[in-house]
């Protein structure tokens, strides 16, 4: 869909020092939209900024065909749409992508890093709907980062949160994966060469988040035996595949063959097992 | 107003509009195209991209991402920047190698409703030879564009792009293994763009598309490293439209093949601008990232101006301003 | 937050600060600036006009309109085109002329608070000799930029400065001429700007600046015309500035004198991309049209990125990105 | 001066389909304007559009620390500007230019085309309050384009004002030079060779409005020995003379000297007799 959205809300989630936005749109995309998808987001009239930005659905209103997106002023773009004003429209491209798989049973483990989390959500109220056994590790700054990020929306959602801080002001002091470790590790699998196929069909995986760690939490979690996604971003232009500027590089589990995956069009979710991290080339 | 193009509509508005009586056809010597919008090499894959987005039958043609002999992973990441009014590119002729295209994209590919020119790109004279023998009259593909301008790779375009010589010889091999329409795509990288579309006239290339990007760098000041990975890149958008122009406008005056021109086209005013300056047809890149209706819509302005004016045929405007 | 450095205050604002101990003096050579930031030749008139705006005495130095040997009225109107983040001029030289400029303008031009550098164009060798002549050590003038890169005069400064052999004799003979460092200006229309560098450094330059305008046109669709009399004009602004920084990169790693970096520059991030690209000082010329505080807020923000990054000096950030 | 203004009020001075917009600024810059003096205005916080837009002081309130600037939504950046909200500041350079000379005594005739009205209003009341007889003779497109374009602050002002009107559909039909050939041609001295300086003694002229129409009313002026003074208009970079970008020609009475002056220095107003219409080159 390339059309009109209606600003319904457009405020902070929390503390404007996080700079993080919440902003409700009125769009024929929440028809369609599916858990780990985004829109390509015309911020200004001009051209300047030229390109639009990709920005995930974090919320899913079917009937009222409304989303919701999330997200961190941070340069330009982002700067001008925190301008924008109830009652406006904003061109948008949508929905995007190939998102994330939701698991036909068992366990359902969400790592996020930061504003990872925002794609998130979706896919936990889908898991919920469908009785899966969901639940959220997730790892940020410190306390007011995660009450200016939407933790408020989990919590509603009643949805399982594990929250690791840097500074320890909440949860687990350290890193997401520390908290990992701690809290699941005990539970999963301890010996490395179980079968990775009895594993995944009880325990799926899905990150997002900062690269260096979205391939650390991965890594740990296919070598658990997992089946594990992991959402990736890349500057973009067409977001539709057309431009090939957003390429990942991806290996074939069978074949060995190395090829590029489109994040725009082939992801952002791709299987944690097959993105190649440290590709030269 | 209109202030920029930008504003768009689902283009369901756009298919129910009579089209009176301009006449959209434009003659690009042996090529036919049902009207003069085209889609840029490398900003709309194969085809179907955008097809969710433009309806690709009210195109006049499209051109495909560049193709080389052998499959291509192109450069490593990051392959854009955003510049002021631009964009710059490093993707480095990603692409699936002639043989996995004929296999897996081509029988897509010729089912597209609308003219297919197939782009390609090479290291060598042997390259542009086995990629001009692939592509016959017949193959589902209606033109060759040889990108003898691509700035990214090292020891590639560049070099067949800058030296008049080695350019026309590379459009001569291309003309003597193909049945098909050639189009030679000029860089803007020179000094002299008349000599260079003279050499091309001269290797018998059937019409001349332009620009290609110009190379450009970005730096991140913060990493101190330039944004791409490839460090350099190719800078198109709206901020180069001024150079493309000029160009067009100079090589209007100096060769009897048409011209498709391109470099920065959003709106149908700046596609006037080229036809204006002499080119027969317009084609349209980066503007699709920004607007994908944008060749819908530049279709229509350029109609409506034309019947505005009072032209019977939008190839009545070309090279009007000179 | 500055969106993009439009946001400016009266300069009063900028006199208190404290400048703590960043050394912000720059060695060009044989030229010595208070800090690196000029403005740049044809954009900042003889000095005084901007005066009222920004400080001159806070500028590292600024660069007189090109002068030539007689007076020239310049190109007809309009002379000016706004583009996508840019503008083409096509002023054409328009100067009093060296007797006049000596009689009338350098008694001021002598008292500006900041290091002045007369820009230079000729059309024809004896052109550039008579100028050269005319200002030596002690006349007013701190340096001589030799424009051999003017895109707007038919048999003019084209011709020296897309050409390495021409430009190496111009700048020869300039620096034979006079006792003053001389900066030669490179213009960006070539195919091979390092090319251009090494014959000018060969010629004995002791400075570069770059880039020159890009040749450029644009179009008044309904008067069906290009838009400058002149029609073709030179590109600044933004726009062109991932071309001039894409050829000081080249440039820094080809010679081995220093480079006044230009083009596009409204911000102190883009003047950053410069210095870390390998330009040892900045000029800004378009920037000021937008924002007569421009250079002053640039040196700001430099000095501030120095101290942030703690680098001692600004000529500490010189080539970091390479 | 440069700084920011404080937009007071910004509205459509008549029927919107004029598109003259009234934008009335808190700023410095009515300290010292000058009747013909104008102010270079950014429009936009980005780069498009990049360059200033040359806007004429339209009313000048001195206590206020007020200017008014009345202008006509033309393409890209009055669009933009139109946009602009009261409460919100634009950043401004002036005043700028050298304006209209103030008779010392005499008659002044205010000549304008279209919406080359607007730098003559200050001007008007400059002339009244030196008790000048000041009158303004104004042609345009009808009436609908008189009373969006500001005739009512004119007969606030209690100027006397005469109109032509290219439908006649208020004031005489036809244009500006037919209507004060026929009001004021009777009053002037018939005999073209008059002395000039007779004359202009007793009649000024300020003339501003589309190029032909000023040259013609000029000429016709100059003929009948009065002193002519035009305003003009040219694209400009920089709006200080430093650019070379504006600029037009002129001829040295005196000299006979060819030379260029810059419309936003050295005018926009100069002496009718100065300026070269036709010069080509
Ligand atoms: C699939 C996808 C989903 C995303 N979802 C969200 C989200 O839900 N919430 C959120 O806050 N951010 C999200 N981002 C990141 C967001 O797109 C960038 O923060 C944004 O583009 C920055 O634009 P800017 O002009 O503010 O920053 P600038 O740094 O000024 O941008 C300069 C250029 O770089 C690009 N760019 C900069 N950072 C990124 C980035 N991290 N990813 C991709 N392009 C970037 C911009 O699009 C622009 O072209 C997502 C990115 C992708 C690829
Ligand atoms: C000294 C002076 C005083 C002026 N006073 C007024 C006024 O009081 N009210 C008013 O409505 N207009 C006035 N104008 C004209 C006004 O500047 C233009 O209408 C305006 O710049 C158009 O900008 P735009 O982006 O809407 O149009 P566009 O046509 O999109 O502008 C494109 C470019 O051309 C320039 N341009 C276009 N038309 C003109 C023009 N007529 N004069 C100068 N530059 C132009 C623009 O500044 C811009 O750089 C004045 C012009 C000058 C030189
Ligand atoms: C992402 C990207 C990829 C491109 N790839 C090719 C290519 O493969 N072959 C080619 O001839 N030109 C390529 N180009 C150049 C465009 O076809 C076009 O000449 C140029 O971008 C100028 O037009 P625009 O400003 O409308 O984008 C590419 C441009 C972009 C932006
Ligand atoms: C209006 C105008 C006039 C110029 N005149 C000259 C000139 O006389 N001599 C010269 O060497 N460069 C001239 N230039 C080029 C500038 O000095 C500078 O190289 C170029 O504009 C790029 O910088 P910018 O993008 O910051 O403007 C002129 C540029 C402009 C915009
Ligand atoms: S952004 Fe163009 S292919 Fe992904
Ligand atoms: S606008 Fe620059 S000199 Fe007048």
């Amino acid at each position: 869909m390339l059309g009109k959205a209606h600003i319904i809300a457009h405020d902070f989630v929390g503390d404007p020092l996080y700079k993080i936005r919440r902003l409700i749109l009125r769009t024929e995309v929440a028809r369609e939209a599916q858990p780990g998808q985004f829109v390509h987001v015309q911020v200004a009239k001009g051209m300047d900024p030229l390109l639009r930005r990709p920005i995930s659905i974090a919320d899913i209103q079917r009937e009222a065909q409304e989303i919701t997106l999330l997200y961190r002023i941070k340069g330009k773009g982002t700067e001008i749409l925190s301008e924008a004003k109830v009652g406006e429209e904003l061109s948008l491209m949508g929905p995007l992508g190939h998102g994330f798989t939701l698991p036909a049973r068992g366990e359902l483990i969400l790592v996020a890093g930061g504003i990872g989390v925002f794609p998130l959500l979706p896919l936990a109220k889908a898991a919920q709907e469908k009785n899966l056994d969901v639940s959220l590790y997730w790892g940020g700054e410190n306390k007011g980062f995660f009450t200016s990020s939407g933790l408020d929306l989990w919590q509603e959602a009643r949805i399982p949160v594990f929250l690791s801080s840097m500074d320890g002001s909440i949860g687990e002091k350290g890193n997401v994966l520390d908290l990992l470790k701690k809290q699941v590790g005990s539970r999963l699998n301890h010996g490395e060469g179980a079968t990775q196929a009895a594993q995944s069909e009880v325990l799926s995986v899905a990150v997002c988040g900062p690269q260096v760690m979205t391939q650390v939490v991965s890594d740990y979690f296919l070598q658990k035996g997992a089946a594990v996604e992991v959402s990736l971003e890349e500057r973009m232009g067409c977001a539709v595949g057309a431009c090939l500027g957003c390429v990942c590089t991806l290996k074939d589990k069978v074949s060995g063959r190395i090829y590029r995956g489109k994040v725009c069009k082939d992801g952002p979710v791709f299987k944690g097992e097959e993105v190649l991290w440290d590709y030269e080339g | 107003m209109k202030v920029n193009g930008k504003i768009e509509d689902n283009y369901e508005n756009y298919t129910e509009k009579s089209k009176e009586d301009i006449d959209l056809t434009v003659e690009l010597g042996p090529l036919t195209l049902r009207n003069p919008i085209i889609t840029c090499s490398g900003t709309y894959g194969f085809g179907d991209e955008y097809a969710p987005y433009c309806p690709v039958e009210k195109l006049g043609g499209i051109t495909l991402k560049g193709l080389t002999p052998e499959q291509r992973l192109g450069n490593p990441l990051p392959r854009l920047a955003e510049t002021p009014a631009g964009m710059l590119n490093s993707v480095g002729l990603e692409n699936p190698g002639l043989e996995d295209f004929l296999q897996s994209y081509l029988p897509k590919v010729r089912e597209l409703p609308t003219t297919v020119i197939a782009n390609i790109s090479g290291f060598s004279l042997r390259d542009y030879e086995i990629m001009a023998n692939a592509f016959q009259a017949g193959s589902g593909i209606d033109a060759i564009e040889v990108n003898i301008s691509c700035p990214n790779v090292k020891h590639g375009g560049m070099h067949f792009g800058t030296h008049p010589d080695s350019a026309q010889e590379v459009i001569a091999l291309v003309k003597a293994k193909t049945n098909l329409p050639v189009i030679a795509k000029l860089s803007p990288n020179v000094t002299d763009i008349v000599q260079m579309a003279k050499a091309v006239e001269q290797g018998g290339a059937d019409i001349i598309s332009m620009i290609n990007t110009l190379l450009g760098m970005s730096i991140d000041i913060e990493r101190r490293q330039p944004i791409l990975a490839n460090k350099v890149g190719g800078l198109s958008g709206p901020a180069i439209r001024p150079v493309a122009v000029r160009m067009v406008w100079q090589v209007a005056q100096a060769v009897n093949i048409p011209i498709i021109g391109m470099g920065g086209i959003l709106t149908w005013q700046d596609a006037a601008e080229f036809m204006l300056a002499g080119a027969r047809a317009v084609s349209i890149g980066t503007g699709n990232f920004v607007n994908p209706l944008a060749p819908l819509e530049v279709l229509e302005g350029i109609e409506e101006y034309c019947r505005r004016h009072g032209f019977a045929a939008v190839s009545d405007i070309v090279g009007l301003a000179h």
